[in-house]
């Protein structure tokens, strides 16, 4: 029961998100869609992951969006690209959405019953990453330091160039 | 209607609004927002399957969703960066503009 | 999220008074139905929260209008009952009845939900916080995650705030706050983080059951070490940034853009801000005396037998006597060298600081271990001290007469 | 920097409905601080253009509190614009009246008895101390330290202005100086009461010395902004304690030597940097400065007349020629320039605003700074809009 | 050392908290209407018509000749004179003002008036709590409230009171040593015969006056 309403929310925020006019209202919505996320994750169990999903997206992610938004003054030509395309998109994505739902429909994997509640506490996972995932930990550390490096020096570089 | 499919479908979902939302706009920050939602369509999967799937003591689910994480929110830094620079020269972010390979 | 577990509580605990509130909160629970018992566990508990610490923003208002006053030598207010005490009454009076003003280009919606989701990121802050012994509302296994996720949350809700009253000023104060909060994120947590790394475990109660026991009268309270002391420093400092205090409150600096991100709210909507400010407060410094002051214990070994929660609110009412002494103190920073020292003082600071906690960790007890750590903590302190200082070779002067 | 939006009146800008308001042609953003606004010391409005937190352009616009002084002054007698010159720069009225005292007894040649003299002295200096604290106290609460700095200020602020009550009857609207001497004489026990104010002062100065003069964050702060170079202050006729912070050895107490000044050993300290920092503590080192004046004022002044017998109440009427009196008021050289035609009143009055003059470098001192810092730069200028606007 | 300049301004603002609750000099401020601060005695705020004896009307020093109207900076005095005349202090028939006002919202209270004044009629009173809810009629002060008694002078200004009285009683009593002469010299220019008795008893007169 929780979980049907926290997945309306997802859904409601996420199709808000992209068919609002007002990019400041698409990017609420969309703070609205990852909060109803994070909280399926914690019904899932996955604790960490749902307030990680929280801490990334809502307090950072959704951040950067909303400075873009006002750094980049929109000039009001925006909204929805051509009738002709609109359909052309919506058809695709039907398209899609039906593939997908027949599959989960008719694979035979999902039928036994669920089982129990796994543990995913936070000993576990410290562990985990520690051990068998210490590779691709450094790897994330340095692919974001890159990352981090990158995205300011292209937004800052053309700071200084300005008259 | 398994809860396991009841996940699958809501990512589904999730992934085929997002794709929605990158065909159908034509400006770059929304497209940027239509990514973020497919790539946590696939997370939710990730921990859907963790959850229900075969061997959840692994953590497998989880450490990919943990990564997937961090690899998304440094795209997202990446694409707005793009995307300001971008509108510094054009003063547009309509992707339709964004056409001429000139610098 | 089971609420308060019931078997954790054994009645054999000597001090009846230490426990009295869960005692009374069973005895309530036990006389509802079965079936709503867990629910109205969680309600009693989140009804108290809401209460106390309610009363405490109330306490807090007349304490820094009353301490500024005497700091600048005057009495503050003392006309509204005994010594002023009914102060915060006539207050939340004033803020209900005050005409509630929405300026007529604001975006009606978004500006009503800001004050509210501020208060409720505020307020849901404070289930990981444990109060007392067996006194927190959901002993999460991620409780720290959990503070800094919901913490995260007020930004959102700031920005809401000051793009929402279409004005110039609250959007230049709502974008100063957002970048002063994320910039002072990153050092509030690495400082928190040496305390995790010491304990082994996110969760907030079993940080504070690490901190128990005394050797000799010094108990063993993260503050007492040296990577404790400096992590204590800097997570006060980035504190004071997080909930736009005194020398960082930049956003609502009055004299430069007039209040900020609430500068077009009025009535019960600007009392809200407030409270989610001044909650804000508590909430860090909770989590402050959760990490490194020994959350519910006793400071000295003989001073067991006073109940747990009251240690806890002592210590949280000097945390509050100090916040409000540096803001009858010092001026404002201005916003470039609020960054400057977030990344270039408190970031590197916190990194180093992990190490000493590591050394510290690993080097068998002993003055040695003393030694390299306290070493380790001072030498980067007056290197970067002095970067900080001599880069623009701030120093005091002297000056020439001429006859 | 060639901005497309030209320096149109703020009027013109008046039409701005979207609260993001940055101009469409580029990223300026036009706030008119003032003059309704906590920092602007009365009714002062700055213009300012913004680009991101950088100061682009700014206009001082004043006159908001203009009260046509100098043109009533023409048409009433020299007694009666004397309690109009304490309302020209109000922190200060004592050394107006002394200005404008000075150069009509310069236009009649009236000779001032030793006791008025020495009377004089003590009250400018005393008034100069508390402008001095208030201008700090002021300054401070610019840079946000909420009032602390300003209460320490005006609790010895208050003593000073109770002393001005016990001798002339009003705190801050003195009228207590006449041409030719003083209205009335020191009441009994005033003295004793001076000295003991004047005794107390340096430890509200050593106070404020450990409060803020080494706090790292008032450093940062101040040190190396708004800098005003020597040169441009001499040509912008900058004059006072900004003047000297620049380095500029220039002080009329020094320079004309009038009234007493000459019997009295002071120093007149001096910057080198002229940013924020050096003016707050050249007001901080003349506090100092006057209080040495005071003591040694406050020991030699002897008993006797306080009147040149020869000056008259009523129907005064000083002999045609013109006069030029100026003083160091605490803000910078006052200055009265008079024409009389012989008859009871003036037929020019003029009076030279130091606040007003210091106020044109607002601009070159400001420009690529932040917000923050405009508002402090200007709160170290130190003007009073009565003597701006008169 | 980051951070030493702060330690020593909050121990400056430490030492003032405490302060507050232990040494007077630290806690300055007085709770305005319950305690008052005393006020100087030279303290001036808006002018009074001094009378002397019991009846203001017929006691008010003031003559009426309007130096202080033409004196006034801000010109907020407006007298009409009476057209009888009225014996005053010193015996000598003296216009007196029928309308004498003063419009208090316009006043400076400079003191010009008070120092211009031969008659020493008008004086700087202390009160300043004079609020009204009418600005114009509530302000312009007619005679009867402008009229106070010279005791409420010696109250609030002693010292100035006591010597002004003094001069007045001395111009009193020559006014009277001459009026005397006078009176005696016209006595004794018809019937000359008498000159050698009356000086005597015209100093016993004088000074009993």
């Amino acid at each position: 029961m929780l979980f049907t309403i926290f997945a309306a929310l997802t859904v409601a925020g996420a199709v808000a998100a992209i068919s609002l006019r007002n990019l400041v209202h698409s990017v609420l919505s969309l703070i609205l869609a990852f909060a109803g996320l994070a909280a399926v994750y914690l019904l899932l169990g996955a604790q960490f992951i749902g307030f990680a999903q929280i801490l990334v997206y809502v307090g950072a992610v959704a951040i950067l969006i909303v400075f873009t938004i006002l750094l980049t003054r929109n000039d009001g030509t925006f909204g929805h690209s051509s009738q002709a395309s609109w359909n052309l998109g919506a058809l695709i994505v039907i398209a899609v959405f039906g593939t997908l739902a027949w599959a989960i429909h008719s694979s035979t994997a999902l039928h036994h019953a669920p089982p129990p509640q796994p543990e995913a506490t936070m000993q576990q996972i410290g562990t985990a990453l520690m051990v068998r995932f210490a590779l691709p930990l450094e790897v994330i550390g340095l692919l974001l330091t890159a990352a981090l490096i990158g995205a300011a020096t292209i937004a800052l570089h053309e700071k200084q160039e300005r008259p | 209607m398994t809860p396991l499919s009841s996940c699958l479908l809501l990512s589904s979902l999730l992934f085929s609004v997002g794709f929605a939302g990158v065909l159908m706009r034509r400006n770059a920050i929304l497209i940027l927002i239509g990514i973020e939602l497919m790539l946590n369509a696939a997370n939710l999967n990730f921990i859907a399957f963790w959850r229900y799937g075969s061997a959840p003591e692994a953590l497998t689910g989880v450490m990919f969703v943990i990564f997937s994480i961090g690899v998304a929110a440094a795209e997202a830094a990446v694409g707005l960066a793009l995307i300001i620079s971008i509108y510094r020269h054009r003063k547009t972010t309509q992707i339709d503009r964004m056409n001429s390979m000139r610098g | 999220m089971t609420a308060l577990s019931y078997n954790s509580l054994h009645h054999s605990s000597p001090q009846a008074a230490d426990q009295i509130f869960v005692i009374v909160q069973h005895w309530i629970v036990g006389h509802a139905p079965v079936g709503l018992q867990p629910l109205l566990a969680i309600l009693l508990s989140v009804v108290a929260i809401v209460g106390g610490f309610g009363l405490l923003f109330a306490i807090t208002t007349i304490l820094e209008r009353k301490g500024l006053g005497r700091i600048q030598n005057r009495y503050g207010p003392n006309r509204v009952g005994f010594f002023g005490s009914l102060q915060p009454i006539a207050d939340a009076i004033k803020s209900l009845t005050k005409e509630d003003i929405v300026p007529q280009t604001a975006d009606k919606l978004v500006h009503l939900l800001a004050p509210i989701l501020l208060v409720l990121a505020a307020f849901s802050v404070y289930a990981v916080l444990p109060v007392g012994r067996n006194m927190v509302l959901v002993n999460l296994d991620a409780g720290v995650l959990f503070f800094f996720a919901i913490g995260s949350v007020t930004e959102v809700a700031v920005f809401m705030a000051g793009w929402s009253s279409r004005n110039k000023y609250s959007l230049l104060g709502a974008m100063r706050a957002i970048a002063q909060m994320i910039s002072y994120e990153v050092p509030l947590i690495l400082s928190s983080l040496t305390v995790i790394m010491a304990t082994g475990s996110l969760s907030t109660v079993s940080i504070v059951e690490k901190q128990a026991g005394y050797t000799g009268i010094l108990p063993h309270w993260f503050i007492f070490t040296p990577w404790g002391f400096a992590g204590f420093v800097l997570f006060m400092i980035a504190a004071t940034a997080e909930s736009n205090r005194s020398p960082f409150d930049l956003p609502e600096g009055e004299s430069e853009i007039i209040a900020g991100y609430y500068i077009e709210y009025s009535g019960f909507k600007f009392a809200l801000f407030f409270l989610g400010e001044y909650l804000g407060m508590f909430a860090i410094s909770g989590l402050a005396i959760t990490l490194f002051l020994g959350g519910w214990n006793a400071p000295l070994p003989f001073l067991t037998w006073v109940p747990s929660y009251l240690w806890f609110f002592a210590k949280l009412l000097t945390l509050i006597v100090a916040f409000i002494w540096v803001r009858g103190t010092l001026p404002r920073l201005r916003m470039d060298q609020l960054m400057n020292f977030a990344w270039k003082f408190m970031l590197p600071m916190a990194l180093l600081n992990l190490i000493t906690a590591a050394v510290w960790h690993f080097m068998p007890a002993g003055p040695v271990r003393w030694l390299v750590s306290i070493v380790l903590v001072v030498v980067p302190y007056t290197v970067l001290g002095r970067n900080q200082m001599h880069k623009g070779h701030l120093e005091k002067r002297v000056y020439r007469f001429a006859e | 920097m060639s901005t497309s939006m030209e320096a149109t009146t703020p009027a013109a800008h008046h039409g701005f409905a979207d609260a993001t308001m940055i101009d469409h042609e580029s990223e300026l953003l036009q706030i008119s601080l003032g003059p309704h606004h906590p920092s602007t010391h009365g009714v002062f409005r700055m213009d300012v253009v913004l680009d991101g937190e950088r100061v682009v352009k700014l206009k001082p616009v004043f006159g908001y509190l203009h009260r046509n002084h100098e043109k009533i002054a023409e048409s009433t007698t020299y007694l009666a614009s004397i309690p109009y010159t304490d309302r020209l720069d109000y922190m200060c009225s004592l050394s107006n009246n002394w200005a404008y005292a000075m150069s009509v007894e310069k236009l009649a040649g009236l000779q001032v008895p030793e006791r008025a003299e020495y009377i004089r002295v003590i009250a400018a200096e005393l008034t100069r101390l508390q402008n001095h604290a208030s201008t700090i106290g002021f300054l401070m609460q610019e840079m946000g330290a909420s009032g602390t700095p300003l209460m320490y200020a005006f609790r010895e602020r208050e003593k000073i202005l109770d002393l001005f009550e016990a001798l002339t009857g009003s705190r801050m609207m003195c009228n207590y100086m006449r041409f030719g001497g003083c209205r009335v004489d020191l009441p009994a026990g005033w003295l004793d009461q001076a000295r003991k104010t004047v005794a107390e002062y340096p430890r509200f100065l050593d106070e404020f010395e450990s409060l803020l003069a080494s706090n790292e964050i008032l450093l940062a702060r101040t040190q190396g902004v708004g800098v005003l170079p020597p040169k441009l202050a001499i040509q912008g006729g900058v004059t006072g304690p900004i003047l000297r912070a620049s380095g500029v050895n220039y002080d009329i107490r020094k320079v004309d030597r009038y009234g007493i000044y000459e019997r009295f050993d002071f120093k007149v300290p001096l910057g080198e940097h002229g940013d924020v920092y050096d003016r707050y503590m050249i007001r901080m080192l003349e506090m100092r400065e006057s209080l040495k004046i005071l003591d040694q004022a406050l020991q030699q002044i002897a008993p006797g007349p306080i009147m040149d017998p020869k000056a008259k109440i009523r129907g005064f009427r000083p002999k045609a020629g013109e006069a030029y009196g100026r003083i160091e008021s605490p803000k910078g050289e006052l200055g009265f320039y008079l024409i009389s035609d012989g008859t009871p009143n003036p037929y020019r009055y003029r009076v030279r605003p130091p606040s007003l003059i210091n106020l044109t470098v607002l601009e070159d001192m400001c420009l690529g700074s932040s917000l923050a810092d405009t508002v402090v730069i200007f709160g170290t200028i130190d003007i009073v809009l009565g003597e701006v606007d008169r | 050392m980051l951070g030493e300049g702060i330690a020593k301004g909050l121990i400056e603002t430490a030492r003032n908290f405490l302060g507050s609750y232990v040494n007077k000099d630290r806690l300055t401020t007085v709770q305005y209407p319950e305690e008052r601060l005393p006020q100087a005695e030279a303290t001036r705020d808006f002018p009074f018509l001094v009378y002397d004896g019991e009846d203001w009307q017929a006691g008010l020093r003031c003559v009426g000749c309007q130096i202080c109207e033409k004196e006034c900076p801000p010109k907020c005095i407006f007298i009409e004179k009476s057209t009888d005349k009225k014996p005053d202090a010193v015996g000598k028939p003296q216009f007196y003002p029928a309308v004498f006002n003063i419009d208090i919202s316009v006043c400076m209270s400079c003191q010009i008036c008070v120092k211009v004044c031969p008659f020493d009629a008008i004086k700087m009173d202390t009160a300043f709590e004079l609020s009204t809810y009418d600005r114009f009629g509530g302000l312009l002060w007619d005679k009867a409230k402008l009229a106070k008694p010279n005791q409420h002078y010696h109250e609030i200004h002693p010292t100035e009171a006591a010597e002004v009285d003094g001069r007045l009683a001395d111009e009193r009593a020559k006014a009277d040593a001459k009026a005397k002469a006078a009176a005696e010299a016209k006595a004794s220019a018809p019937p000359p015969a008498t000159p050698p008795a009356a000086p005597p008893a015209n100093s016993g007169v004088s000074s009993t006056s």
